[in-house]
């Protein structure tokens, strides 16, 4: 009760609400309430909760509606879930409610094959993709490459089944530091620059190629994982 | 010494000052040590702590262990390190000041106490406005729904065009290692050996040093070399043994050659 | 080649975001974006972290005043806690909230005397603290201040031993409603009182013989020296 009494100080609105004592508070006043118990409250509240919480005589419904109004337009609104109400922010600014933490890792050894035959291939399909690499290629593989727009679907082959062609991205050419999937280097080129030669056996080159020594014991049963 | 503090006592401390001393006695494991019990005692005086008399305070604090002593409750060394620093505060009040004594005069050091004295209530007052302050979660709240960011863990993968090379690399001549994907990295096998030579004995009609024969590749890196020539050096014997090839070294070190052995073909 | 251009069509925001890279957003935009990050944190959010999530140009400061001015006596207002800001329900409505109430941690009243004590002094050593108390200080106590992120620990004093010292933190400030802890009530008087002041004992020669004067001397070094 003191606590009432002590709060009209506070604020020059409940003076006003003193005289009042059998009346309900001022609509403004209600409106306040509102806001207030629909902030700190850890789920939506309905009208008859809101009354019951509210001082007698107080009018929820419409103390509520004039927050809705209050609160067009803002970075905040009013939602109704249900019967119950509750404040949310506004869906277009979802995307401020994103704290984004990027960690940069290494594409996997099935990624990275796969990019390098649809760079070398390209437009090239599944089917070939997965003839020159010897293995399927999982889904996961291809939707991650075009997530992270390094190939994209090109022109249907026009072979039954008209199936689906992949094409590097200008986003992979950047990345790269490519002018045109053209530039890639040759398989002659690859062997004088020593990579065809003094290739890492599968698996070794995914940890990290220039510590051979180090992995030994490990290969084996990467080898094992590595594949999907 | 008793004697003397009743004497005091009587002249200085009111009946009611000393009911009151003597009732914090019962008390005494409520107090927060020494200072704490000065501090209430000094309330009792009645006057700012500024204009306390510390010769009273020192008085009212002996009674209390004195009495403490009647009753034969334990106190806490602290408890008698400040009696008798209090004595001899309150002997330095009262006595005319020695000329040849060093040290603070009894004012200075009846001065600081006072000054802690003052302190203390200071932050205990604080420390009720503190707690008189509207607080979060009793006076004042904050959202119900934590619409927390949502931590999107973004993964960035990300790859070198060396990467994107050796990749290619591989697979294109994934074929001549295919049937090795197993084997132990680095480490050259006879049987490895024996099937890579086997085909190729066929044309060994002239000596040909064995080196010819290690794998590709395997140059280059001593560990490797070193596997993959015990290994090609084990299947030679082997294919000794079993009457395919000849093996010599012209002296210790020199390169070992091999030959298809002559007698059968022929 | 005609694919790589394509490619860059895939993604229409991006057109968008081109054409306001120069201009930020309207001030209530802004004020909408801030509130709506506001909003959604239980957490004070600082001016710089606005800035990290707001759309690059955003003048978030500024966007915070406007706001505050909006949420002037309204059922929740605008905090300021330190360089960080935050909504929390008016106190003046507390009677309503009663349903929101966490049960508080009882706090010993050596916590509190503790709390209030390196609030008014900080930074302030573990000794200094005794000496004002007269009592030793429990660990439980730091620890429990600690625990509730009340206080961390401060720079070490560069006097002997180099003592590490408490401070208050911002949850601190949140919880109790402070700007900063210059804002701590009554503040001023104690200062000028002289009550906040760290007097030697007279004498300190009998535990420590150096000249009382030395201290200050020490301290003043020490402040040079904490910058680093």
């Amino acid at each position: 009760m003191t606590d009432e009494t002590e709060a009209t100080d506070l604020t020059p609105d409940e003076n006003e609400q003193e005289d009042s004592l059998f009346d309900a508070p001022h609509m403004a006043e209600q409106e306040r309430m509102v806001e207030a118990i629909l902030f700190a409250s850890t789920e939506p509240v309905t009208i008859r909760e809101l009354e019951k919480r509210m001082p007698h005589g107080c009018n929820p419904a419409q103390a509520v509606a004039m927050l809705a109004r209050r609160y067009e337009g803002r970075g905040v609104r009013l939602n109704k879930i249900g019967d119950a109400w509750a404040l949310r922010t506004a869906p277009d600014l979802s995307y401020l409610m994103q704290k984004e933490t990027v960690e940069v890792r290494k594409l996997s050894r099935a990624a990275i094959e796969t990019l390098a035959i649809i760079a070398y291939h390209q437009p090239i399909t599944r089917a070939e993709i997965e003839e020159i690499r010897g293995v399927s290629v999982s889904r996961g593989t291809i939707d991650q490459l075009i997530e992270m727009e390094w190939i994209r679907f090109g022109r249907r082959k026009m072979t039954p089944g008209r199936p689906v062609t992949f094409v590097v991205t200008q986003e992979f050419l950047d990345h790269f530091g490519l002018e045109s999937a053209r530039d890639l280097p040759g398989l002659k080129e690859l062997r004088s620059a020593g990579l065809l030669d003094n290739r890492p056996p599968p698996g070794a080159g995914q940890i990290d190629d220039r510590d051979p020594d180090d992995d030994d014991d490990d290969d084996e049963q990467a080898d094992l994982f590595i594949e999907e | 010494m008793a004697e003397q503090t009743q004497l005091f006592n009587d002249q200085k401390m009111s009946v009611s000052e000393r009911v009151a001393a003597e009732a914090l006695v019962v008390d005494v494991g409520s107090f927060e040590g020494p200072l704490d019990l000065l501090l209430s005692l000094a309330r009792t005086q009645k006057v700012d702590l500024l204009q306390i008399s510390m010769v009273a305070l020192a008085e009212q604090y002996l009674a209390f262990v004195e009495k403490a002593k009647q009753l034969r409750l334990e106190l806490a060394a602290d408890y008698l390190v400040m009696a008798a620093w209090l004595a001899f505060l309150k002997s330095r009040l009262l006595l005319p000041p020695d000329p040849t004594e060093d040290g603070p005069s009894g004012e200075e050091l009846a001065a600081h106490l006072a000054f802690q004295l003052e302190r203390l209530e200071a932050m205990r007052n604080a420390a009720a406005n503190l707690m008189a302050r509207d607080q979060k979660g009793r006076d004042f709240f904050v959202r119900g729904v934590p619409e927390d960011f949502e931590r999107v863990r973004k993964v960035r993968y990300t790859a070198t065009l060396l990467d994107l090379m050796q990749g290619y690399a591989r697979i294109r001549t994934k074929d001549e290692f295919r049937p090795f994907v197993m084997d132990r990295e680095h480490v050259d096998t006879m049987e490895r050996a024996l099937e890579r030579m086997r085909p190729l004995i066929g044309f060994a009609r002239e000596w040909t040093d064995l080196v010819m024969y290690m794998p590709d590749g395997w140059q280059g890196d001593a560990m490797r070399t070193r596997s993959a020539t015990a290994a090609t050096f084990a299947a030679s014997l082997e294919l000794v043994k079993e009457g395919k090839i000849e093996l010599r070294q012209g002296e210790t070190f020199a390169p070992i050659q091999i030959r298809r052995k002559a007698v059968k073909d022929d």
